[in-house]
Parts: C-alpha cells; sequence; structure tokens
C-alpha cells in the first residue's frame, strides 16, 4: 500500500550532500579564518595563569584536561558569563524552557492526559517523553513565514518582539541568585525592577497599535488598563519588604532575611504581589489581552512565526523574573539550610582526571547551596502559578479593575501598617527583639 | 466572603486531587480497543441485527448472489457500492457480479448489511483503512473477503483511582 | 477473569456471577446502584418537580373544546383539518390570520410558535404555511401542538407576518421566505438568512427546484 | 438678525452632526466568526461601545446542507444517515424524533423493549452531546481544565455507545419500528457501572468550575433572560428550564416508555447565564437516574425490531413529533403523500429557536460576556442551519 517517493536516486543524493560540503569547507578556509584572524589581531589577549590565551592554548588546554579548570574558572568571572549565561539571560532562558516543559506536563496531569509524548520519546526512557516538544516547536516556528499586516507600521512591528524579550531579560539581571551572582547589584534594584515592568504595557499597546487591526488594538488597550491597574498594588505591596529591610538592594533584602522570611510577616503583601505577578504576566485567570474566546488571541492576534516565539519566550523569561522576585522578596531568596558539601570527591590531592570532574577549584560549596535553593523555591512559585492556570477561568475586564484598583490596594495597606507597627513596636528593625545581631 | 474562600479551597483541593487520579489518555497506536463481538451483523430471519463494531465490510463469496440489494440500499445513502464483474463460477451467482464498496465515500451506517437477505455482507472491526490515494479505497470483492486481524485488547477500567484504559484480563 | 477489576465484556461469555462477585469490590455494586436510583429518583419530589398529569381520559374532549372556542368566535373562517390526541390543525385564510393567532395566543393559551414550516403544493397550485404553537404557560397545554396553517397562492405567495403576535417566529418566517418564497409582509427583515448571499436561483424547497441527477 | 440665527443653527447643526460622526466612530463593528475561536461555524457581527456591545446581528448559514430537500429523495429508511449529521454529537435524539414521526405515518407498533433500548441510547446520547457542550463552554471561559476533563469523561459514555450501536459517534441506530438490535451481552452491568462513575465525576465538575468564585463572579447575574422574555421568544431546552420554566418533552409530552419513569424537570428561576450553564450538569444528573431505571425495568426478552417492508409507505397524512434532545425540543413535521419518501420534511431544531435569544441578550452586555452568553444559548451550528 505504501507508494515510493517518486524521482528518488541514491547518486544524485549523494552527489548533493558532497556539493554542499565542498562549499562550506570553501567558505570556511576563504572567508571564516582568516576573518578569525583578524579579529584576533586586534584584541588583546586574557592571560590564564600566567600565559596569553592564544587560540593554540586554548585548544590544547581544552584536550588537556588539567589545563581545562583554569580556563572554565578565568571565563565564569568575565562580565560577558554573567550577563549571557548564568545569572543572566541563558539561565533564565533555560529555566523558562523548563517552565514550559513543567507547564505542559503538569497540566496534563491535572487534566488526566499525557501532554506532549512522541517527541523525544526514545531519548531518556520513556518516563522523559515530550521533553524535546520545545525543540520541535521552536523549530517549527523558526521555519514558519512571518506574516506582517497590510498597513501595519513596520518599524514598531518588528522592533516590540525584540523589545518585550529585551525588557523582560533586563529584568533578569537584577535577580541576586546566589551572594555576589548578580548581573549588576544596584543601590536601587527594586525600583529599577518596577521601572522596567512599566515598559510592558508600552510595548503592547505600541505592538497591538503597529498591527492594524481590531482584535489586538482591544487587547492591547486592555493591556493597557490591566497593567497599570495592578502596577499600584505591585508596588506597594513590595513597599512593605522596603520597610522591613530599609534597603532597595535585592541582595540586601535578602540578607536581611538570613534569619526570618518576611512572608511570615507579610502574608498579605506576598498574596497581593502574587496576584499582581499573575496579573502582570498575562496569565490565567488575568489573560484577558490574549482571552481567545473574545478576542481571538488579543494583542498576539497578528503574530506569526518567530514574532510569535520571541513573543513567548520574552513572556516565560518575565514569568522567571516575576518568580524569582518573588522568591528574592518574600521567600528569603537562596538562603537554606546547607545540604552540599564543601568539597566534592575525596579530600586531598587528586589526579587530573577526577579533579576535572569534581570541579576543583571551581566548585565552591555555599554558591551551590545558594543556587539549588533559589532555584528550588523559584521553581516552587512557578508551580504556584501553573496550578492557579490549571483551576481557574478568565475573569472579566471590570472585576478585575475592581479587583486590581480597590481590594489590593487597600490589602497591601493593611500590611504595609502591619509592617510599620512591627517596626515602632520594636520587634523587626535596628535593635528589633527578632534582629538577628 | 467566607463562602468565596472555601469555594477557592474547593477548587484548589479538586484541581490538586487529580494530580494523583490515574490518566484516562487512550494510547492510541499502541493501545486498541477491544470491540463488542467480531462486528456488525444481521440476520435477516429475525429481521434483527447483532451488535459489533460497523468497521469495513467483509464478503463471503459463497453466499453472495449478486442480487444488488445493497447497491439499492446504498444508493440513496452514501452511493458507495458498486457491483462488478469477478472472474469466479459460482451456480447460485450466475451473472458472477458482487459488490466493491468505495470506503472514500462510505459512512459506515450498516443499512447495506440490513438488506442482505443471504448472509453473504457483514460489518468487521477493522477501522483503519487509511491509503495514500483514493483508488487504495476502494475494496475490490477479493478484497472485501478477506477476515481482518484486529487486535484490539484495550477495555475502560475503573477503579479506586479513577479510569484508564487496561488490558481485558 | 480475576476478581480485581474485571469488566464484563460484551464478547466473552464468561459466568456471570464472576462478575457480579468482581463487581463487589468497587465502592458501589451494580444491584446496589440500582436500588440507589430508584430511590432517589422515586422519593417525594423537591421543589424543582413537575406533577405528572394524568389527563389521558378526557383527551378527545379537551382538543374539542379548544377548537369549540375558536370556531364559536370566527365562525365560517376556520377550517378544522383534524383533531387527534394532543394534535390540532386548523386552516384560516390569511386575511383572518393575524386575528385569529391574536386570539389563540391571548385567550386559548397557546404562547409561542415551535417551527414554521411551509409546504408546496404545485398540484393545487398553493403554498401552506403551518405555525405549530405550543404553551409554555398552561401546565394542561403543554403536550399540546395546535397546527395553525393557511395557504397562498404560489405564484404571488405572500402572507402577512405573525411577528407582532409571536415573536418566536422571526427567523422562522425568514427561513421560510428564502426556502420556500413567501414574502411575510410587515416582517422587518425578508432577507438571505441560511443560504449564500450570492444565491440566484428559485427557492430551494419549491418543488421545481430539483437536485442534479435526481 | 434672521442673518445670524442662521449662521447659529448652520453652526450647531454642523457641530451636532460633527458629534454624531464622534459618535459612529465610537461604534467598533467586530465580526465574530467563522474563523474566530469563540464561534464555531457561525458568524455574528457585534457592534461595541467601549466594552458593552450595543448591536448583534447572526449570521448562520455556513453548514447549511439542505437536509430537509434531501429527505424528499430518500425513503423513510435512507433518511437515517444523513438526518443525523447536523448534530453527530447527539444522533441517537436527532433520529429518535424522526422515527417516532415516521411510525406514525406509517402505522407502526415498536416492541416494549425496543422503547426501553431506544431510551438509554437517547439519554446517554444526550449526555455526550451535553459533555462536549460543556467543554466548549469551559474553553470558552478560559478554563483548560474544563474543557479536557468533560472531553476525556465523554470517552465513558461513547464506549458504551460504540459497544450498544457499533458506531462512536454517527450510530444510525434509531429506525422506525425499533432499533437496529439489540443490546450486548454484560452491556447492562458495564453500564451501570460507567454511569455511576460518571456520576461521581460530575461532583469534580462542580468543585472546579461550578462552584469556582471566579465562574460565579462573571456569570451570575449576567445577560438575564426572563420568564417573559423567554417564553414571549419560544426558546427551549435548557435555556428554557435556566429561566424558570419546568418544561421538559419528556415530562410534558411522554414519548415511548417516558411516562413509566420517575424522574424530576430539572430548572432554576435565576435566569442567568449561570443558570444556563448550570442547568445542563442537573439534567446529566438526572439522566443517570433515569438510565438507573431504564436498565431495571426493561423486559429481559423480546423484539426489539418491528418487522418492515424495504420501503415502508403509509397513507397520506401529517404528523409532528417531538423529543426533548441536547439543545431542548426537536421536532419533525413530515408530510407524506402516500408514497415511500415524504412529502415534507421540516426539522424544528431547538438551537434555531434559541437562537432568537442572542441578540436579545447580547445587546446591553459585555464584551467579555459575549462567550459566555453566546454559548451558553446551547446553540449548536450545525444543528440551526441544517
Amino acid at each position: 500500500m505504501t507508494t515510493p517517493i517518486e524521482d528518488f536516486r541514491f547518486g544524485p543524493f549523494v552527489a548533493s550532500v558532497v556539493w554542499l560540503l565542498f562549499w562550506v569547507l570553501i567558505i570556511v578556509t576563504v572567508i571564516v579564518l582568516p576573518l578569525i584572524f583578524v579579529i584576533l589581531f586586534y584584541v588583546p589577549l586574557p592571560l590564564v595563569n600566567g600565559e596569553v590565551l592564544t587560540p593554540y592554548l586554548f585548544l590544547s588546554m581544552v584536550i588537556d584536561p588539567t589545563r581545562t579548570l583554569p580556563i572554565l574558572n578565568f571565563l565564569i568571572y568575565t562580565e560577558f558569563f554573567r550577563v549571557a549565561v548564568f545569572p543572566g539571560f541563558m539561565y533564565a532562558a533555560l529555566i523558562a524552557a523548563a517552565t514550559i516543559f513543567i507547564e505542559r506536563k503538569f497540566l496534563a496531569r491535572m487534566q488526566l492526559r499525557v501532554g506532549p509524548s512522541h517527541a523525544g520519546r526514545e531519548a531518556l526512557g520513556t518516563g522523559f517523553e515530550g521533553l524535546f516538544q520545545l525543540v520541535a516547536d521552536g523549530l517549527k516556528l523558526v521555519s514558519k513565514e512571518i506574516i506582517i499586516p497590510a498597513g501595519a507600521d513596520k518599524p514598531i512591528f518588528w522592533a516590540a518582539p525584540i523589545a518585550f524579550v529585551a525588557v523582560a531579560a533586563a529584568v533578569v539581571c537584577l535577580i541576586p541568585v546566589a551572594p555576589g551572582w548578580v548581573v549588576s547589584n544596584i543601590d536601587v534594584g527594586l525600583i529599577v525592577a518596577f521601572a522596567i515592568f512599566g515598559f510592558f504595557p508600552l510595548i503592547e499597546v505600541l505592538f497591538s497599535w503597529a498591527s492594524n487591526s481590531k482584535y489586538p488594538f482591544i487587547g492591547g488597550l486592555r493591556a493597557l488598563h490591566q497593567l497599570i491597574a495592578f502596577e499600584i498594588p505591585f508596588i506597594l505591596s513590595a513597599l512593605s519588604v522596603v520597610i522591613l529591610s530599609g534597603s532597595l538592594n535585592l541582595t540586601e533584602i535578602t540578607y536581611a532575611q538570613s534569619s526570618y522570611w518576611f512572608i511570615l510577616f507579610l502574608p498579605i503583601s506576598a498574596f497581593v504581589f502574587f496576584m499582581s505577578s499573575l496579573a502582570e504576566l498575562e496569565r490565567i485567570p488575568f489573560d484577558l489581552p490574549e482571552a481567545e474566546s473574545e478576542i481571538v488571541a488579543g494583542w498576539l492576534t497578528e503574530t506569526s512565526g518567530m514574532i510569535y516565539g520571541l513573543i513567548q519566550l520574552g513572556t516565560y523569561v518575565k514569568l522567571y523574573a516575576l518568580a524569582a522576585l518573588f522568591v528574592v522578596l518574600f521567600l528569603g531568596g537562596w538562603m537554606g539550610p546547607q545540604i552540599f558539601p564543601d568539597q566534592l570527591g575525596p579530600p586531598g590531592e587528586k589526579p587530573p582526571l577526577l579533579q576535572l570532574l569534581t570541579l576543583d577549584g571551581l566548585y565552591h560549596g555555599p554558591t551551590a547551596n545558594a543556587i539549588f535553593w533559589f532555584t528550588a523555591k523559584t521553581f516552587l512559585m512557578i508551580h504556584l502559578m501553573l496550578l492557579i492556570r490549571g483551576i481557574n477561568p478568565r475573569i472579566r475586564i471590570d472585576i478585575l479593575l475592581h479587583t486590581g484598583w480597590y481590594k489590593l490596594i487597600v490589602l497591601s495597606f493593611i500590611n504595609m501598617f502591619i509592617a510599620l507597627a512591627l517596626i515602632y513596636g520594636g520587634v523587626l528593625g535596628p535593635g528589633g527583639l527578632l534582629t538577628p545581631n | 466572603m467566607s463562602s468565596t474562600a472555601s469555594g477557592f479551597i474547593k477548587t484548589i483541593e479538586s484541581g490538586s486531587k487529580h494530580l494523583l487520579i490515574k490518566r484516562f489518555t487512550f494510547r492510541y497506536p499502541e493501545e486498541k480497543l477491544k470491540f463488542v463481538g467480531d462486528g456488525y451483523q444481521f440476520d435477516p430471519k429475525r429481521g434483527v441485527g447483532i451488535a459489533g463494531y460497523r468497521g469495513r465490510h467483509i464478503l463471503f463469496h459463497d453466499k453472495c448472489t449478486g442480487c444488488q440489494l445493497c447497491a439499492i440500499a446504498c444508493e440513496g445513502i452514501a452511493e458507495a457500492i458498486g457491483m462488478v464483474k469477478v472472474d469466479e463460477q459460482w451456480k447460485h451467482n450466475k451473472k458472477a457480479i458482487m459488490p466493491q464498496i468505495d470506503y472514500g465515500k462510505c459512512v459506515f451506517c450498516g443499512l447495506c448489511v440490513d438488506a442482505c437477505p443471504f448472509y453473504a455482507l457483514y460489518m468487521t472491526d477493522d477501522y483503519e483503512l487509511s491509503a495514500f490515494t483514493k483508488e487504495h479505497l476502494i475494496y475490490t470483492p477479493a478484497q472485501l473477503a478477506v477476515k481482518p486481524k484486529y487486535g484490539g485488547e484495550v477495555q475502560i477500567k475503573i477503579g479506586k483511582m479513577g479510569a484508564n484504559h487496561r488490558p481485558a484480563e | 477473569m480475576s476478581k480485581s477489576n474485571g469488566s464484563p465484556s460484551g464478547n466473552d461469555k464468561g459466568d456471570v456471577a464472576s462478575i457480579v462477585a468482581s463487581n463487589n469490590d468497587l465502592p458501589t455494586t451494580s444491584v446496589k446502584q440500582g436500588e440507589t436510583g430508584s430511590s432517589i429518583a422515586s422519593k417525594p419530589s423537591s421543589s424543582s418537580a413537575v406533577k405528572l398529569k394524568s389527563e389521558k381520559t378526557d383527551l378527545p374532549r379537551f382538543e374539542r373544546g379548544i377548537v369549540d372556542g375558536l370556531v364559536s368566535k370566527f365562525g365560517n373562517s376556520i377550517k378544522i383539518i383534524y383533531i387527534k390526541p394532543l394534535r390540532i390543525k386548523i386552516e384560516v385564510p390569511p386575511k383572518d390570520i393575524v386575528e385569529v393567532a391574536g386570539h389563540i395566543r391571548d385567550e386559548s393559551g397557546f404562547d409561542h410558535a415551535e417551527s414554521v414550516s411551509a409546504t408546496d403544493y404545485p398540484k393545487t397550485g398553493d403554498i401552506e404555511v403551518i405555525y405549530h404553537l405550543g404553551s409554555y404557560t398552561r401546565e394542561n397545554l403543554s403536550s399540546h401542538i395546535l397546527a395553525l396553517s393557511t395557504r397562498t397562492d404560489r405564484d404571488n405567495a405572500r402572507l402577512p407576518s405573525l411577528i407582532k403576535v409571536f415573536k418566536s417566529v422571526e427567523y422562522h418566517e425568514r427561513e421560510s421566505f428564502e426556502m420556500v418564497g413567501v414574502y411575510f409582509d410587515n416582517h422587518p427583515r425578508n432577507d438571505r438568512f441560511l443560504l449564500p448571499e450570492d444565491w440566484a436561483d428559485i427557492p430551494p424547497l419549491r418543488k421545481e427546484f430539483r437536485i442534479k441527477g435526481r | 438678525m434672521s442673518d445670524q440665527e442662521e449662521r447659529i443653527s448652520e453652526t450647531t447643526r454642523l457641530g451636532l452632526e460633527i458629534v454624531k460622526e464622534a459618535e459612529e466612530d465610537r461604534l467598533m463593528t467586530l465580526s465574530v466568526g467563522p474563523q474566530h475561536p469563540g464561534s464555531g461555524h457561525f458568524r455574528f457581527t457585534v457592534k461595541v461601545d467601549g466594552d458593552y456591545i450595543v448591536d448583534c446581528d447572526p449570521d448562520p448559514g455556513y453548514v447549511h446542507r439542505g437536509e430537509e430537500k434531501m429527505c424528499e429523495y430518500r425513503n423513510f429508511i435512507q433518511n437515517i444517515p444523513h438526518l443525523e449529521r447536523p448534530v453527530i454529537h447527539d444522533s441517537s435524539n436527532i433520529t429518535y424524533s424522526y422515527s417516532l414521526a415516521v411510525e406514525e405515518l406509517v402505522k407502526i407498533d415498536v416492541p416494549r423493549r425496543a422503547q426501553f433500548i431506544r431510551a438509554i441510547a437517547s439519554e446517554l446520547n444526550r449526555q455526550v452531546y451535553t459533555l462536549y457542550w460543556l467543554a466548549i463552554y469551559g474553553i470558552f471561559l478560559g478554563h483548560s481544565t474544563m474543557f479536557m476533563w468533560p472531553t476525556g469523561d465523554r470517552e465513558l459514555i461513547i464506549d458504551l455507545l460504540e459497544a450498544l450501536t457499533g458506531a462512536r459517534v454517527t450510530h444510525a441506530y434509531n429506525i422506525p419500528g425499533g432499533v437496529r438490535n439489540d443490546i450486548p451481552y454484560g452491556f447492562k452491568d458495564r453500564c451501570l457501572r460507567q454511569v455511576s462513575y460518571f456520576e461521581g465525576r460530575l461532583k469534580e465538575y462542580e468543585d472546579i468550575f461550578y462552584n469556582n468564585p471566579l465562574l460565579r463572579q462573571r456569570t451570575e447575574g449576567v445577560a438575564v433572560l426572563t420568564k417573559e422574555d423567554a417564553i414571549k421568544l419560544g426558546v427551549t431546552g435548557s435555556v428554557l428550564r435556566a429561566s424558570g420554566v419546568p418544561y421538559d418533552i419528556r415530562k410534558a409530552e411522554p414519548y415511548d416508555i417516558y411516562d413509566e419513569i420517575d424522574f424530576n424537570v430539572q430548572y432554576m428561576k435565576t435566569c442567568d447565564s449561570f443558570a444556563r450553564a448550570y442547568v445542563p450538569l442537573l439534567d446529566m444528573r438526572e439522566s443517570c437516574h433515569i438510565i438507573r431505571q431504564l436498565l431495571d425495568k426493561m423486559p429481559e426478552s423480546g423484539e426489539v425490531r418491528a418487522k418492515l417492508q424495504p420501503n415502508p409507505k403509509g397513507p397520506p397524512g401529517e404528523a409532528y413529533r417531538r423529543v426533548e434532545s441536547g439543545r431542548g425540543a426537536l421536532g419533525y413535521y413530515i408530510v407524506s403523500d402516500g408514497t415511500p419518501r415524504p412529502y415534507r420534511v421540516k426539522i424544528s431544531v431547538g438551537s434555531f429557536r434559541n437562537l432568537l435569544a442572542l441578540p436579545h441578550l447580547l445587546v446591553g452586555s459585555k464584551l467579555g460576556d459575549m462567550p459566555s452568553v453566546y454559548w451558553s444559548l446551547n446553540y449548536w451550528p450545525v444543528e440551526a442551519d441544517r
């Protein structure tokens, strides 16, 4: 019953592959390699262990295990690594990817189904089926055509998704993941975070206007209403944390919770912050700007291909940023019992291969512990957000605005007064009963 | 206010409870449902059908008389049945014509089975009929005579942890 | 068949006793379910219950009574087609139909139209429009259907609309207009409804509209 | 003087016109459907003023296939498979009233056992339809779990119907004179077990969906269809019962053996969107009781299909019979001229009758309520178009 694919010959196929390889080799030797050397000519090479890190040395170090660790040790303390990899974008994107996978599997579990089940079924045993679904989705989105509606404002239409991801990633810079591991440790970190969040409604309205369509326009206006209505309780609820910790620096806020998490004193603020961050994320029950049964897909209606992919990436990076901000503000950041050993492997001098395996000189127990606890708490928050998504319907815009402007603001004020009472009653604050010395 | 809170608590409880309940998904290509009987059949003497799944037909060449009643029954419904010449010699089938069924048109109502008075045309529980071309969906009398092998063995089982699909014991 | 969770499959002719025995492991057995089901259903009903009326004894007389009321009011203009149990059909000339319908709504108690169907009769040159009227408000009429019919010339099919009397005929009359081609006077929109906007043929439910190949 | 006055009045007129134009500009016309995720095979245009809908114009007909015309070319039996196409999720009910009407025309009696089996198939099928409806209602309100649970649990009932009729959705099971085949061996136990499990699931629906304060907040008191309006508009089914009219064809005009079954007509008096969403759930629960009774009272053996000649025909006449389907009263008006083919068939479907309430309810409500109001009307676009 199967019909063979017509006009398939093995010879031409091999010929085409060889032809491709030929061109790749030509391009590499003629263009790429000279380019690399030209760049290396101008770039000052760094010193690693007293040696200049030339490409030859780099390659020999990569091959020789005993000389790999110094390179890594050098690399992870560069500014570029912080911005691009660890506390910065790649870490956030990795958590975002994990969130998508967990979201699909977790919701599927709650809804008595399996979730993504075919991509990556044979990869890591049957327990991890659907692991590569995100890769498949990403490839699909990349390969799709980007359709720009007629009469769209093209520069804004192209710029808005990129701005969305950039702004979401900008929040990530401020999050301290472990002691000393933060991209930019500034004194007004909290205010900067809120200032950056203030850009999102602007981007959404710009994009919805640029789409030149009715449904995105309604969605954009809804987003504007919603985000502005929830911005105020959002900031007010964080303000009580500032009152208790006496600092706007996120690292110092974390250190202030070394004995007590602020959620013990500020449960109402934590609740308000959580609800506001759900609204900020436009997740169910606050996904009015994207309400599909009312306004098709809201402000995302005209997105297609990688534009949609970028906005989704930005949304999930934002999800990570907000969950992490909640952890920093209320759940004590990276604080947690020490469960990692000070050193991996047996003590004393080790053979070179074991040195590499145990990350000798690179591994630092308290930092690993901090990263672990921070990531675990962040995932706890993400799970909570997913649970809320699984059990609730969408609410209507007037109820939403009412909730934002009346109820949540009042609630956050109540907790702020509690915080003030704790400070002036001598319970917390400088010289208080519960203040750690 | 208290009803709102209790409503939320109940909702969260119900949602998180389902994280522990068995999944109901029926994984089709790996699992196949077990059906009642061998397929829909009809007893012309009593004028009543016999319960079974209505999949593709099975034609008994030794009983078909070429009376065209099935084609007439199908005329106003799907027009899927056409009578074709077969290269066989049967005493009861002088014209040597037998039904040929186009499954691109058939709606699986089974009224052709009801029309057959000679126990020649039944339905089977074979429903996996997909083909690459439309021509492959037309089943000749010789193809219809083949008894399909269908290995469905999964049924809905209800336990304490919810319902799911499991092989019948 | 094991005792744990044997489900009775229709196919295998396993013994019934084992099936019932395996049922006992479940929270509710099949026998108990039957009992609870009937006991719940036969309980004295709550507020949302409706008493089943026993009016079968006076069926023909009851319907006769409805029609008699109409005949005595409008006299000869009402033609009784049939009176069956639960079903009455009367025919009214087009000029009286609004008046008769108003009387039926106000006095007889039929308060809504279930369907409006126009039938083409080329042999007599007529189009018959039937309003099937039912009643929600009167409990003793809830099972009855009064078919109020009228006839019009099929070449110039015009009828007064009943939309002022029964709001519920609005879309039905619109459908009749496009399907059979009866123009309803005073109807707000004699307009395309189900057919495509560019439909340029005769109304499809007329008998001279033939489906291709049949 | 008069010149000046004229000029003033002229400016006022121009100003008024500008104001009027501005008013017109305030309105935005949205086309909902047929490719809108919240419409189905159906289109309606709404005009919104800010967040309020000021005008609504339904435009059905995207899936019109002329079932009524098709009926005139086929005989009474051949009509069965294509008549269930308008609403394949409720196919036992849409052929049920057709069979009743044809039986009245052809004058056949249905064996008693067949009446019970028909009623069982009809009740099960109504649940299948209602679950599908409920799933879409859930996803219209953004509740993805409420989409998945009913579609999953629907499988329980579909499994029963598949064992009973041999097909999963398009059953072609009811036939003038009875049903196509007898119930299979062991069906009764299986049915009781799965239906009682399903009844337990309904409680979970209430917990996660109906008692969710967010749902209550956005549906209670929204789009109230008063009792008087409901009667005037002639709506039917759950929409009518949610408006406080306890009207059910199974009770009002008991067909087949429904007069022997003890059940309550479920209705609510709040008349709002929530009531219209909640009544189908109550109906499903009641339906489970009915199925138990039917299985209990069904005769152990007997004929299930009256003998008919291949081309059944009766004397000229007409019949109007109706049943209670998932969407309300489903009536068939069949005219026979004495030939084996019907002369005219009119299907009076619940969806088409409920459509009249859509503009009535949408005008004045908010855009955010549009999906919940629209789908609470129990409207099935394919059935309405026929």
